[in-house]
């Protein structure tokens, strides 16, 4: 009991003193959901903040304002300027819920390991935020431009990528955790998604815009922005982005397959799985990529019936060829115009083959450069849709 | 005095403290992270190794039964040498659940109360150990019965949620043991095996309180197994989610890993689970350190151990403060210097000197009791 | 005797820290001594040494209270 | 510090004199014993009846002897007092019976008042204790012994349906003020001879009988000891309700937790008796104690068991997760509006963040100031006459719960997690356990505004360490789970069959640890002529 005694009192004294030190109530903050970084004017940076005005976003206590603002500044450490932004805002801001990063294509080019690492140390950012690179245009412009549907910008852009990534495949699964594991691995260079404005940029940076049934202007991704190191050396579009995606790991996509002149068959791909054998054929290490996957039709303008296993057998025929070409153009493209090995087979040959990599490893990217790469794609198609023969067949 | 009250805990009991004892600092600081992506077969491999030195501290005490450590010092060296070696081991004692506690002080004002000081989170937290060790070494183990589902539930839940997420990359543990068991063998000596097995010399103070005392070595042993096997697994997740390098990197691993889960955008960021892992393992970890040096000075100077709880409680809040400037200092001490200087002596080489000794004195006592 | 026990073990676990200290920065033992026990700024002093008197105080009173009962043991 | 000494000393010899007093309030004891005497022993009780205006004393014949007959007519049934004892003695035949010793006294009493309760006394003190408690006290001069004939029959509250444990499905008894009716209600439901009854007296002043039943041959003898010594320990001027009985005797009183349950259910009191416990009734109180208790039954409602093992079982598991929130949801709360905003989900985030905008008051206070209204109004809904009851509903629920969130005085998502926790306190059967995370709710909320998550968290480690120091007569609070007892586990979070619950809980160490080794699972008859009929 005597402990107790003493106990509780310095407990409660300890209550007393303290304070609360962390305490910071809800509409003392403001979240910050997207953070655009871009070349400066007059220094190194510019940042952008866009900020959630959170009692928009409520129903009941909307009053048609806008739901995120966004203020921007000058300088020469991301940290110093995100804790410099009340110059403009009125609250104390916080990171813990930002889901876009947006880095200009000038800061890109330069290089940009240096804030990634206050990313990463600080713990106030959650590290699985998108990157995204704004390709020809003001970084600061995406976290401006209005959608009806989803109102805060920032928010928009995350989920169109994540739901590109998903349903088509058209963007990589970059988070800012797999963009620094990419940069410290040896064996894959990392990835970035692009985004541009299509449109008028200055249209878009009002609620106005929400108003209109085709909005002024609209971010849209554009591909893939590839990086030797952390600098930026170039772009893949939409059609190469799903291929660089489909040798990782490709949820569903649709295909458009040649079926005939000028006629098409639409593949939905399911359930796609790559694997990947590395090997060294003397002096050059050669790959083979495996995919296996399912398919359905969606639709077809051919003639064929789709009773007959022929039909289906022709069908497959046509889509791996296509896949198998599709997918090594992109991967010869790579090898060729950037030579940077970002589909990670460096990383595949390093499990398979440890001491031949440990031993190329800080060249590795002049190996990918003349690596043999085989593609050879197993797609079944297994059912076409909720009819049998298109109304297109002819009866024999 | 109060009514003298024997303490026993039972063996499930036992079981529960050597396992979240073994989790304790273990599972937050991230262990073995010099063998990149082989540290689980590490922490396999010192789990199987330290069963020799476990094995040995418990058959040091059957020699003498129903005598802890510090009685069989006392037994075998004399009154006076002894106490200058229990001294020594409530100094060591003292020292490691300094060392525990900043640990966990670390933890919390570096993820969850950026500006809180640290030191208050220190003293509450000793205040609580005080408490519960005022309550006595039964109800530290009653206590750890309730929390220990809830431990290993929230450790297997952590690598569940992580696969749902699509986080966790079996590839990332690839190759396995690609340049030989060199690096392992390194990582195992002496790091982890003084941390976090070899501290399980605390135990020699719990051990004679089991309520069977015949299977206390065995249950310690299987507890020993199985908790490494839980902490190879928990090692094997995290490399899992963030790669080697990442959790190298990463001061709590599994606190990073963690973050990793998102599940239909609802069940994100639960640190909260981690917290609360971490800080029932701290909390065992520090108990039984903290009782061990208790249990020392209740011998040494002859007065219940309940009186000193509160002043040592304070002492020990108090230098798990000025034990070191920075995180830098905290863990390079822990890195370079603690294994070597403090651990070793203290967790092999004063049990080895004494083993003789006791074999000597336990054939002497057993003659004498056979005359009577 | 509490009293002592925790004069001592404060003394000797500070020695032990400043001993670390001192290999490890490389300074003399006066230095180390002077640098250790300056706490770090952000650190609030008032309440770490509140609880270490707390935890002073607390041994002289078990102190105080044991040496009571003991005489009057002896008494009756 | 002379002064010091003086003011202690003064307060000693204060208190010295204060429990001088009292003793001189409590009477009977010092008594004389009955003389032989009839006028003297009349003057006696005369004197010790004085100014007692219920008191009556009237001079009769007894056999051929001068006698009194004395009761209190506001303990006695006067119908059965004449008929019993007036009409009998008015008889003509017994006008001539000889009473000179103690064995004619006694067939006198066979032959006229068989069928009356009675006591010979042989000390004044007794009879008077007698008719304080319903009985006519009957003295014949010569005789040194006197009579007392049980003719009370105080008008009770009758049987009703439980106030606090209702159910659905299940018997609707509940126990009276009357410690006979009480027992009569338990000895219905266990009509068995090993169900004992032992009876004491507590209370200096107030003399009430506190009944304790047990079965004997289940209840493990040291803890009906315990329970006995303890009552008999009891030092108190008064009892009123088995509440001030449990104060005396529970393990520990620095505690918010019951450590003795109480209902008013016959069929919970019995049931819990076939399982080896002790039932403690008191005279006057409708609420009985069973004892030991652990922390599991307060999440026991008897009607899991009148009701499929599925859903016992899972409303069951409900009040655990319902204690939980009581304790835990204002503090979370509180936690993660005000310290750790990365761990709401992002949506749920901003519209939180919507509704405190033009909020005054932090989150804590915000919560304190509902939490405390809540509890001023539930305090006002007990104390208040029925007929008004209706309007605290009005007041409580529209005025201040609408009004202070349109007034913007605090949020809507507030509201919600104050009306969800008092939904939850209320889950749990047992009243005064629900006090417990009433309580501690406001240091949960207190440490989780200093603290936040680390704060709750070292909360509920310091309630579970509370709560496994705990014992209830020598059980440990928290039996079945820490120390972990495999065997027990049928019956602690989940409600298995009965087929499959064959002992009696292991920590109560009962004396038969079977209850019903032969039960089985029902079985389809497995001949095909065995079907029908």
């Amino acid at each position: 009991m005597k402990a107790m005694k003493l106990l509780l009192p310095s407990l409660l004294l300890l209550g007393l003193l303290s304070g609360c030190w962390d305490t910071k109530e809800l509409n003392d903050v403001a979240f910050v959901t997207g953070v655009a970084v871009e070349q400066g004017e007059d220094a190194k940076f510019k940042v952008t903040v866009g900020v959630a005005n959170a009692s928009q976003l409520n129903v009941q206590k909307s009053e048609g304002n806008t739901p995120s603002v966004t203020f921007s500044l000058e300088g020469n450490s991301i940290s110093e300027l995100l804790d410099k932004m009340n110059v403009g805002l009125t609250r104390e801001l916080r990171f813990s819920h930002t889901r876009t990063l947006v880095i200009g294509e000038e800061v890109a080019r330069e290089g940009i390991s240096g804030f990634l690492d206050y990313l990463e140390r600080s713990g106030q950012f959650r590290n699985n935020f998108t990157m995204l690179i704004a390709q020809n245009i003001s970084a600061a412009d995406i976290l401006k431009t209005t959608f009806p549907i989803q109102k805060i910008p920032s928010l928009k852009v995350h989920n169109q990528s994540s739901t590109l990534f998903e349903q088509w495949g058209g963007a990589p699964d970059m988070k800012l955790s797999d963009f620094i594991a990419a940069l410290t691995s040896r064996g894959r260079q990392p990835v970035a998604e692009a985004l541009t404005i299509v449109g008028t940029p200055k249209q878009g940076q009002s609620v106005e815009n929400n108003k209109k049934l085709e909005p002024e202007s609209l971010i849209t991704l554009v591909g893939l922005a590839v990086f030797k190191e952390d600098k930026l050396i170039g772009y893949l579009n939409l059609e190469e982005t799903r291929n660089y995606v489909w040798t990782q790991d490709l949820i569903q996509t649709t295909l458009t397959v040649p079926c005939g002149e000028e006629k098409y068959i639409d593949v939905r791909i399911l359930n796609s799985k790559s694997t990947i054998h590395a090997n060294y054929d003397g002096e050059t290490p050669n790959f083979q990529v495996e995919i296996v996957a399912e398919s359905f039709l969606n639709g077809t303008q051919c003639k064929d019936n789709l009773e007959k296993i022929e039909t289906y057998k022709k069908f497959e025929k046509d889509i791996e060829e296509m896949v198998e070409t599709m997918i090594l153009n992109t991967v010869t493209k790579v090898q060729e115009e950037y030579e940077v090995d970002i589909f990670g087979f460096g990383e595949v040959m390093r499990r398979q083959h440890y001491q031949r990599f440990e031993a190329v490893k800080d060249q590795w990217d002049e190996q990918f450069s003349k690596a043999d790469i085989d593609i050879t794609a197993n797609i079944f198609l297994r059912r076409a849709g909720t009819s049998n023969k298109s109304f297109l067949t002819e009866d024999e | 005095m109060q009514r003298e009250l024997v303490e026993k805990i039972s063996l499930t009991q036992l079981f529960i403290l050597v396992s979240a004892f073994l989790f304790g600092s273990a599972i937050v600081v991230g262990i073995g992270g010099e063998a990149k992506q082989d540290s689980w077969i590490a922490v396999i491999v010192a789990c199987l190794l330290s069963i020799i030195p476990v094995w040995f501290y418990t058959f040091l005490l059957s020699r003498i039964p129903e005598k802890n450590l510090f009685e069989i010092m006392e037994i075998v060296l004399g009154k006076v040498i002894s106490k200058v070696f229990i001294l020594l081991y409530i100094l060591y004692f003292f020292y490691v659940s300094a060392r525990v506690l900043r640990d966990f002080g670390e933890l919390i004002v570096g993820d969850m109360l950026v500006n809180t000081p640290i030191e208050v989170i220190s003293i509450t937290f000793m205040l609580f150990v005080a408490y519960i060790l005022y309550l006595g070494l039964e109800v530290l183990g009653r206590f750890s019965e309730i929390y220990a589902p809830y431990l290993m539930g929230s450790i297997f839940a952590i690598g569940i949620l992580l696969l749902f997420s699509r986080e966790l990359h079996v590839k990332n543990v690839m190759p396995i043991l690609p340049e030989g068991i060199g690096p392992v063998i390194g990582t195992v000596f002496p790091e982890l095996i003084t941390f976090p097995f070899g501290e399980l010399v605390a135990f020699m103070m719990i051990l004679p309180y089991a309520s069977k005392v015949r299977y206390a070595g065995k249950t310690t042993i299987f507890a020993l197994i199985v908790s490494g096997l839980i902490l190879a697994y928990s090692s094997f997740v995290q490399i899992a989610t963030l790669g080697p390098e990442a959790k190298l990197r990463s001061k709590f691993p599994l606190l990073t890993a963690t973050g990793e889960i998102s599940l239909w955008d609802f069940i994100e960021r639960v640190d909260l689970i981690i917290i609360f892992v971490v800080m029932f393992g701290i909390l065992v970890k520090v108990s039984i350190f903290f009782y061990g040096g208790l249990k020392g000075l209740e011998l040494v100077f002859n007065r219940p151990y309940r009186a000193f709880i509160y002043p040592m409680a304070m002492i020990i809040a108090f230098m798990s403060i000025i034990i070191s400037k920075n995180f830098a200092e905290h863990i390079s001490e822990g890195i370079s210097m603690v294994p070597w200087i403090i651990h070793f002596p203290f967790q092999f080489g004063i049990p080895l000197l004494l083993f003789p000794f006791v074999l000597w004195k336990a054939k002497v006592l057993k003659s004498e009791g056979k005359k009577r | 005797m509490v009293t002592i026990a925790f004069v001592f073990i404060l003394i000797s676990s500070t020695l032990l820290s400043i001993l670390l200290d001192m290999h490890l920065y490389n300074l003399s033992f006066f230095q180390t001594l002077h640098f250790s026990l300056t706490l770090d700024a952000g650190t609030r002093e008032t309440i770490v040494f509140t609880a270490l008197i707390t935890g002073l105080f607390a041994s002289f009173f078990l102190d105080y209270r044991m040496s009571k009962k003991e005489s009057r043991e002896k008494r009756s | 510090m002379g002064w010091i000494k003086k003011i202690l000393l003064s307060q000693k010899s204060y208190n010295q004199d204060k429990s001088l007093k009292h003793e001189q309030l409590s009477l009977g004891k010092e008594a004389p014993p009955l003389s032989k005497d009839l006028k003297e022993n009349q003057s006696n009780i005369e004197k010790a009846f004085e100014n007692a205006k219920d008191f009556k004393i009237e001079n009769i014949h007894v056999g051929n002897r001068e006698g009194m007959i004395c009761y209190l007519n506001s303990m006695t049934d006067t119908s059965l007092l004449a008929e019993k004892i007036m009409v009998p003695l008015s008889n003509s035949s017994q006008q001539d019976r000889s009473i000179t010793n103690l064995e004619e006294f006694e067939s006198y009493r066979k032959e006229f008042f068989s069928g009356v309760g009675y006591h010979f006394h042989d000390k004044l003190h007794g009879l008077i204790d007698d008719v304080l408690a319903g009985y006519a006290g009957v003295i014949v001069d010569g005789q040194p012994k006197g009579l007392s004939l049980h003719v009370g029959n105080i008008e009770y509250r009758p049987i009703e349906e439980p106030s606090t444990q209702t159910v659905i499905r299940g018997p609707k008894e509940g126990f009276t003020e009357s410690m006979d009716t009480n027992i009569s209600l338990i000895r219905r439901r266990i009509q068995n001879t090993s169900l004992k009854f032992e009876t004491m007296t507590v209370g200096k002043d107030t003399r009430t009988s506190v009944t304790i039943a047990y079965i004997d041959g289940v209840i493990n003898e040291g803890i009906l000891d315990e329970v006995k010594k303890r009552i008999k320990k009891i030092r108190t001027h008064a009892i009123f309700d088995s509440g001030n009985v449990e104060e005396y005797i529970s393990d520990k009183n620095m505690t918010v937790f019951p450590l003795i349950y109480n209902t008013e259910r016959p069929d919970s009191a019995a049931a819990n008796l076939l399982e080896g416990k002790a039932v403690i009734i008191v005279n006057g109180s409708p609420f009985v104690l069973i004892a030991p208790t652990v922390f599991s039954d307060f999440f026991e409602a008897t009607e899991d068991y009148y009701q499929s093992f599925f859903i016992g079982s899972f409303i069951r598991l409900i009040r655990y997760a319902s204690f939980l929130i009581a304790l835990t949801l204002p503090s979370l709360y509180v936690a993660l509006t005000a310290f750790h905003h990365a761990l709401i989900p992002t949506d749920l985030l901003f519209s939180l963040q919507a509704q405190r905008e033009g909020v005054p008051f932090p989150a804590v206070i915000e919560l304190l100031i509902m939490e405390v209204t809540f509890e001023i109004l539930r305090e006002a809904g007990i104390r208040m006459p029925r007929a008004i009851g209706q309007t605290i509903s009005i007041v409580g629920a529209l005025v201040i719960g609408q009004a202070a969130v349109e007034a913007g005085l605090v949020s809507n998502a507030l509201v919600i997690v104050i009306a969800l926790t008092a939904l939850a306190t209320f889950v749990s059967p047992i009243a005064s356990f629900t006090a417990a995370a009433r309580l501690l709710r406001f240091i949960f909320i207190f440490m989780a505004a200093v603290f936040g998550l680390y704060g709750i968290l070292l909360c509920l480690f310091f309630m579970v360490a509370h709560l496994v120091s705990l014992r209830s007569f020598g059980v440990p609070y928290l039996a079945p789970i820490a120390p972990f007892i495999a065997e027990d586990q049928e019956d602690v979070f989940l409600r298995f069959p009965f087929f499959s619950n064959k002992r009696r809980p292991h920590y109560l160490k009962t004396e038969s640890p079977l209850k019903n080794p032969e039960s089985e699972s029902p079985t389809p008859p497995r001949s095909k002529k065995g079907g029908g009929s």
